[in-house]
């Protein structure tokens, strides 16, 4: 196990931020903090980079405890939002200021540097100032800045959110591609549901400061433990129903009781002309290209339905619910397994 | 407004704050008849150099390596000592609003007159036998330096984002070396303003100098420009000449250090 | 966890503390406690007067009119100062041809021995040989009485005193300009902001600090305006130009009363940390985690 | 020149050698500090061995540096120059060493020597006289010729003068240090006290509120019709600059200090015009002002003895003649003012030395720097226009007599 965090705590005086987080990253995993603005997961990462102080609880790299390590001494890397370039050095010393921080000789630091701006496509731009870049250019320079030393742990704080679409999708894939080649801990902070689902090997998703569900991208997409998760997780999202209205549009036999809330993700919603369950006002359509996502109501709770049929604004979009999709949640919002709904029925 | 219009605006402002140093040469050129019967002429009709050789004497130098090593010492003590505390002031967290309290007391110590400070400052000196010493005239100074340097450079490190910081931290920077290569660089325009000031308030620094200094090889140059303007009437040639003579140290230096300020990074995000 | 070792921070403020406590905290001592006392130089005796200096000293009719005139000096000479340094910097800001040589230059006032630059303006002010009258009578203006009218006296010293140190000002505010990120007003240009509009509000806010730091330390010195009418009017003509400092320097060096001396320091201490709390609560603020 | 190196030789044979010390003076700056360098390069002949550092004090600056030095008896200072109007202050509190017998010397203008005696005219000496200045009236000759007017003897003769000259010429009647503070009070004693009038009397009380302080003021007042524009903040430089440019034909305070190139061509158009007299009297005599500039021994020196050897030098009469005759100091000693070199170069001096010996010192109070800081508000409220004579005179008492020390 490469880090561990157990039981932390923090809290800002009386203000706790992040009430009580258990977790564990092995070695060689490529984590994903995701949640919504304010949920702790950017504090969390920052206690991870020493950058925050620990309340309570203990946090172990290696092993080791790591509470009071000062971050200069943690081996750890990050890579900013803002990329926290030194706008004062050219792209060389940016790359080097670590190597040289941990008392590299002039030669070595120089040998390494090139061949990071090597590997990141920089050598070119050795010589000039952060100001002359580009902002994937000055994201590539913060990444050099963080392998070159070659950390125990590499953290990033939503480091392609100041990037354009375009920009941002290469460099998923360029990071996708970096961390299969290192093999090295990855720790990523993001809001973005995408970007968690296409990077991580592992996602955690938190709210309010808590850890609400740590799995596999398919194990989130696919059996999400909460309607939090379910509706963060997933794009357009999940639709949900009350139970009763669920019974209503869809033709099937009675829920168990403990059904509170029914959701179906929009494209595993059928859109039948021969034999729907319901109809749907579309009330608004947007077209994808490979399909449409058309938005209406189901007896006044929103609704949106992903299919390749051609309807239009205003038109009766006919749908059938299936049950084999849908994901079932209790009173309290959890999730009600297959296993235990057959299992009290 | 194009760069040749903007240039010509500028330098038109320029002339006219010039005006009065032109006179300054001016009349430091022209010979004492000349003075007398001035009137609107900025420039002398025949150069005279009476009034430099008046003040060309073998002290000037004595003068003015003093001035120069006193205020330069006051300015670099200053400044390193303001630099620490506005950094400990802006970025750590006080209990009870402390770091406020501290920093109104240097505005107010900012604030005392000169004069009423000089007087128990007297005694003081006195006690540590620093009287009569550069060492005492420069930690005098740092009464009227060090508040104005703490409060300069207050907002420029507030301007380095702390990103850069944690980066530095996070990179392997302890606090002193995060200081030495991130946070002082990036304050180089502020801090070279800074230090022209704090040179200035000690290169022009008359009553302190006055008081605390008795020997004549110890005198910085605001005493010996003193000379020129005396009951007996007003030396106008001599003046002009040490005005310049004093000043001109502090534009090289000023010159000098401009294109630190001038330079200045983006320190922003995108 | 930066910016949380009490160790560090103690290091850090520390060579202040020592130096500033060492230096002002028997002058601050003695000035609150003599301010409270009747003292004779000679013999170092004193004895407790209660408020009978302040009394004195608002009972003086000289003292309430430096108060005013301190005031509106201060207002006038700084406003002028940060506006004017204000506009300089901007026109600084954009590179011109020159600027290398044109910064020193605009600078220089400053380093002038300000014995010397009042003495320029003395002179310049002068009824019947002065350079300014001299020039206002050839291009057919007549002449001014610049430092003999009790009306402008103040005025003319307050001209001399933006000469000298709007520059200081200029400097501040340029450093705050220097350090604004040049991508913020290219993108307010791309947002169709022209010149001045960009200039009002995308630069100004942003050098806002600076601005007020300007403000801040120019009106501190400027209240404690001494040197200038020292050597131009002496206080005159009249009560023109008497400023609260130099009531302090009567008080303190010519007549060594430091009971009074002290007591009038405290009253320019109460005033002008009343004016300049405001803007220095501004200027203090922000910058921590 | 030739009479420098004697008077080396001649003191040699009058002073006793002192061992070896070192002194440290503290004097003036401009012509105080070039006369008093001299001084101590002819000391320096005669006592190699001791070395003398010449501390040069700006004008606005001897009295505070010594004040603060005596005061925190730091014993910097082995001898000081200082003005007469410090001496009580200096003297009650003590920080003054008596000095010898030895010093007195019946060739002082009595007046001047006197000045450095404490508690009284009886006591010993604490001080010696180096610069016998005196405040004279002056007058142009020419001028005066011009409209058929004589030499004035009272301040009415002088307004009238005034009156008679600014109105049928060009030129101003009378001039005066108009300027707050200090100057307008010493413009305005020599008149104050023609009317027989003070600021203050023997026990220290306040005597402005006198009816004849009253019309002096009022005199005063009325010549400012006569005098050029902006007299209210002129200074020395202005008066002597209206003399010698020839613009005004009289000044009520003139100290010979001023004035040593009168007579000078290249910078004075009214040379041999100006006569320098005592001062005009209203009633009974006249009393110049003194404006003596002493010699004096700190009580923290360590050096006493060699200090002492040295004002004797300072003051004596082979220096006197050198320092009056090259750099235009007035000298203390009769033997001085009647000598016929020094007479030959300045004409008035016989005049001068008359005016010394009749001289009176300002009031030997404690604070008079600050009753004549008060005086000095008030006058020039009063020469503004801003108040009348009597609320001046009247609010100046008040407040003079509430502050005085004596």
């Amino acid at each position: 196990m490469k880090l561990q965090l157990k039981n932390i705590h923090k809290a800002y005086g009386n203000n706790t931020v992040i009430p009580e987080v258990n977790l564990a990253i092995n070695d060689g995993e490529f984590v994903v903090f995701v949640g919504p603005s304010g949920c702790g997961k950017s504090t969390l990462l920052r206690m991870i980079a020493g950058l925050e102080s620990i309340t309570s609880g203990t946090m172990m790299l290696n092993n080791k405890v790591l509470n009071k390590v000062h971050p200069s001494k943690r081996a750890v890397a990050m890579v900013f939002q803002s990329y926290a370039l030194y706008p004062h050095m050219t792209v060389a010393k940016n790359i080097g200021f670590p190597l040289k921080m941990a008392g590299l000789s002039k030669a070595a630091i120089e040998q390494q540097v090139q061949s990071t701006a090597k590997s990141l496509q920089l050598t070119s731009l050795l010589k000039r100032l952060p100001s002359e870049l580009s902002g994937g250019q000055r994201q590539r320079v913060a990444i050099g800045r963080a392998i070159v030393r070659d950390p125990e742990l590499f953290l990033f704080d939503e480091p392609l959110s100041n990037l354009d679409a375009k920009l941002r999708s290469e460099m998923r894939i360029y990071l996708k591609q970096l961390h299969q080649q290192l093999k090295s801990t990855m720790v990523y902070v993001t809001h973005d549901q995408v970007e968690a689902m296409t990077l991580a090997d592992k996602i955690v998703v938190l709210n309010k400061g808590a850890i609400e569900q740590v799995g596999t991208p398919e194990e989130l997409y696919n059996s999400p433990q909460n309607t939090f998760v379910a509706s963060f997780i997933g794009s357009p999202v999940m639709n949900f129903l009350p139970a009763n209205i669920y019974g209503q549009v869809s033709r099937q036999q009675a829920l168990p009781s403990c059904v509170h809330t029914v959701g179906v993700r929009p494209n595993q919603v059928c859109v039948d002309a021969t034999n729907p369950s319901c109809m749907m006002t579309i009330e608004v359509m947007e077209p994808l290209g490979y399909a449409r996502l058309y938005y209406g109501q189901l007896q006044g709770n929103a609704f949106i339905v992903e299919s390749d049929a051609q309807y239009g604004v205003g038109d009766e979009l006919p749908i059938s619910l299936p049950r084999s999709v849908q994901h079932w949640f209790d009173a309290n919002e959890q999730r009600i397994s297959a296993k235990e709904v057959s299992h009290a029925a | 407004m194009n760069a040749r219009v903007h240039g010509i605006v500028v330098w038109c402002c320029t002339g006219l704050f010039l005006l009065p140093i032109v006179w300054m040469f001016g009349t430091a050129f022209k010979s004492p008849n000349e003075i007398l019967n001035a009137g609107a002429s900025l420039l002398p009709t025949t150069l005279s150099f009476d009034s430099w050789l008046a003040v060309w004497q073998g002290s000037l130098f004595t003068l003015i390596s003093n001035t120069v090593l006193v205020s330069l010492s006051a300015t670099v003590v200053s400044v390193v000592v303001a630099f620490f505390a506005a950094y400990g002031l802006v970025r750590y967290r006080f209990p009870a609003k402390l770091d406020y309290l501290f920093l109104l007391l240097v505005l107010i110590i900012k604030m005392m007159p000169p004069i009423v400070v000089a007087i128990p400052l007297y005694s003081l000196m006195n006690q540590l036998s620093l009287l009569n010493s550069k060492a005492g005239l420069i930690l005098a100074y740092q009464v009227y330096t060090l508040p104005f340097c703490i409060w300069m450079l207050l907002g420029f490190i507030r301007d380095i984002p702390l990103e850069i910081e944690e980066a530095g931290a996070m990179d392997g920077a302890h606090l002193f070396r995060r200081l030495l290569h991130i946070v002082f660089p990036l304050c180089a325009p502020g801090l070279v303003a800074t230090s022209i000031f704090a040179m200035i308030l000690g290169w022009n620094e008359f009553l302190f100098s006055l008081l605390f200094i008795h020997s004549p090889d110890k005198l910085t140059i605001p005493l010996f420009i003193s000379n020129f303007m005396t009951e007996d009437g007003t030396a106008w040639g001599e003046l002009m000449v040490i005005g310049i003579i004093s000043s001109i140290p502090m534009l090289v230096l000023a010159s000098y250090m401009q294109r630190y300020l001038l330079r200045g990074f983006s320190m922003g995000l995108k | 966890m930066l910016f949380e070792n009490r160790k560090q921070l103690s290091t850090l403020l520390l060579p202040a503390i020592v130096v500033l406590g060492l230096l002002t905290a028997y002058p601050i001592i003695s000035v609150v406690y003599n301010a409270f006392l009747s003292v004779d130089i000679g013999s170092g005796q004193h004895h407790f007067v209660g408020m009978a200096n302040f009394a004195e000293l608002f009972d003086d009719f000289f003292f309430v009119t430096a108060i005013q005139n301190t005031l509106l000096f201060t207002v006038v000479a700084s406003t002028a100062q940060v506006l004017l340094g204000l506009v300089l910097a901007l026109l600084f800001h954009r590179n011109f041809p020159g600027r290398r040589f044109a910064l020193p230059v605009i600078i220089y006032p400053m380093m002038i021995s300000t014995l010397v630059c009042s003495s320029i303006w003395r002179s310049w002010y002068h009824y019947d040989f002065g350079f300014l009258n001299a020039a206002f009578v050839s291009v057919g203006l007549p002449p001014q009485e610049w430092l003999f009218n009790p009306d402008f006296a103040l005025y003319a010293i307050a001209i001399v005193d933006t000469w000298q140190w709007t520059p200081m000002a200029f400097l501040i505010i340029l450093a705050g300009l220097q350090s604004v990120p040049k991508d913020i007003s290219d993108a307010a240009m791309v947002d169709g902001a022209t010149g001045w509009k960009s200039t009002l509000y995308i630069t100004l806010p942003l050098i806002q600090k600076q601005i007020l730091l300007a403000f801040l330390l120019r009106s501190i010195d400027t209240f404690k305006l001494f040197d200038k009418v020292y050597v131009m009017t002496g206080g005159g003509p009249g009560n023109a130009t008497e400023t609260l400092s130099m009531f302090v320097y009567k008080y303190g060096f010519r007549f060594f009363d430091l009971g009074m001396a002290s007591a009038s320091s405290l009253v320019m201490l109460a005033i002008s940390l009343a004016m300049t709390l405001i803007y220095a609560k501004r200027v203090m603020k922000g910058g921590k985690q | 020149m030739f009479r420098k190196a004697i008077i080396a030789s001649v003191i040699l044979a009058t002073t006793p050698m002192v061992n070896a010390s070192e002194l440290v003076i503290a004097g003036r700056d401009s012509s105080y500090g070039e006369a008093m360098e001299f001084i101590v390069s002819e000391y320096n002949k005669l006592q190699p061995e001791t070395k003398v550092t010449l501390v040069k004090r700006p004008s606005k600056g001897l009295y505070e540096s010594l004040v603060l030095s005596m005061r925190e008896q730091t014993g910097n200072y082995d001898v000081i120059l200082m003005d007469d109007t410090w001496s009580t202050e200096f003297l009650t509190n003590k920080w003054l060493a008596p000095l010898s017998k030895a010093v007195e010397d019946k060739d002082f203008v009595q007046a001047t020597f006197d000045i450095g005696r404490y508690p009284d005219v009886k006591g010993s000496a604490y001080a010696m006289p180096m610069v016998g200045n005196v405040a004279m009236f002056a007058w142009n000759r020419a001028e005066f010729a011009k409209y058929g007017l004589s030499q004035p003897t009272s301040w009415t003769d002088v307004l009238n003068s005034a009156k008679k000259i600014s109105e049928s010429s060009d030129t101003n009647g009378v001039v005066f240090r108009g300027v707050k503070g200090n100057p307008i009070v010493t413009g305005f004693l020599p008149i104050l006290w023609g009317y027989g009038a003070d600021v203050v009397d023997q026990d220290g009380h306040s005597t402005l509120n006198s009816p004849a302080a009253k019309k002096a003021l009022d005199t005063f007042l009325a010549m400012k019709q006569y005098a050029p524009k902006g007299v209210d903040v002129y200074n020395a430089d202005e008066v002597r600059e209206s003399l010698q440019k020839g613009t005004t034909a009289m000044a009520i305070e003139v100290w010979p200090a001023w004035v040593p190139n009168l007579d000078n061509a290249e910078v004075s158009n009214v040379v041999g015009d100006i006569e320098l007299m005592a001062p005009p009297a209203e009633v009974g005599a006249p009393a110049p002002m003194l404006g003596i500039w002493q010699l004096a021994v700190p009580a923290d020196s360590d050096n006493k003895q060699a200090a002492e050897s040295f004002i004797k030098f300072a003051t004596s009469s082979a220096i006197q003649k050198a320092l009056a005759l090259d750099y235009g100091m007035p000298p203390t000693r009769n033997s001085v003012y009647f000598d016929k070199d020094v007479v030959s170069k300045y004409r008035w001096y016989p005049q001068q030395a008359k005016a010394l010996a009749s001289g009176k010192a300002r009031p030997r109070i404690h604070n008079w720097a600050e009753v004549e800081s008060i005086l000095g508000d008030y006058l020039q409220l009063a020469m503004m226009g801003q108040m009348s004579a009597e609320q001046a005179l009247e609010q100046a008492h008040a407040r003079i007599d509430r502050i005085v020390k004596s």
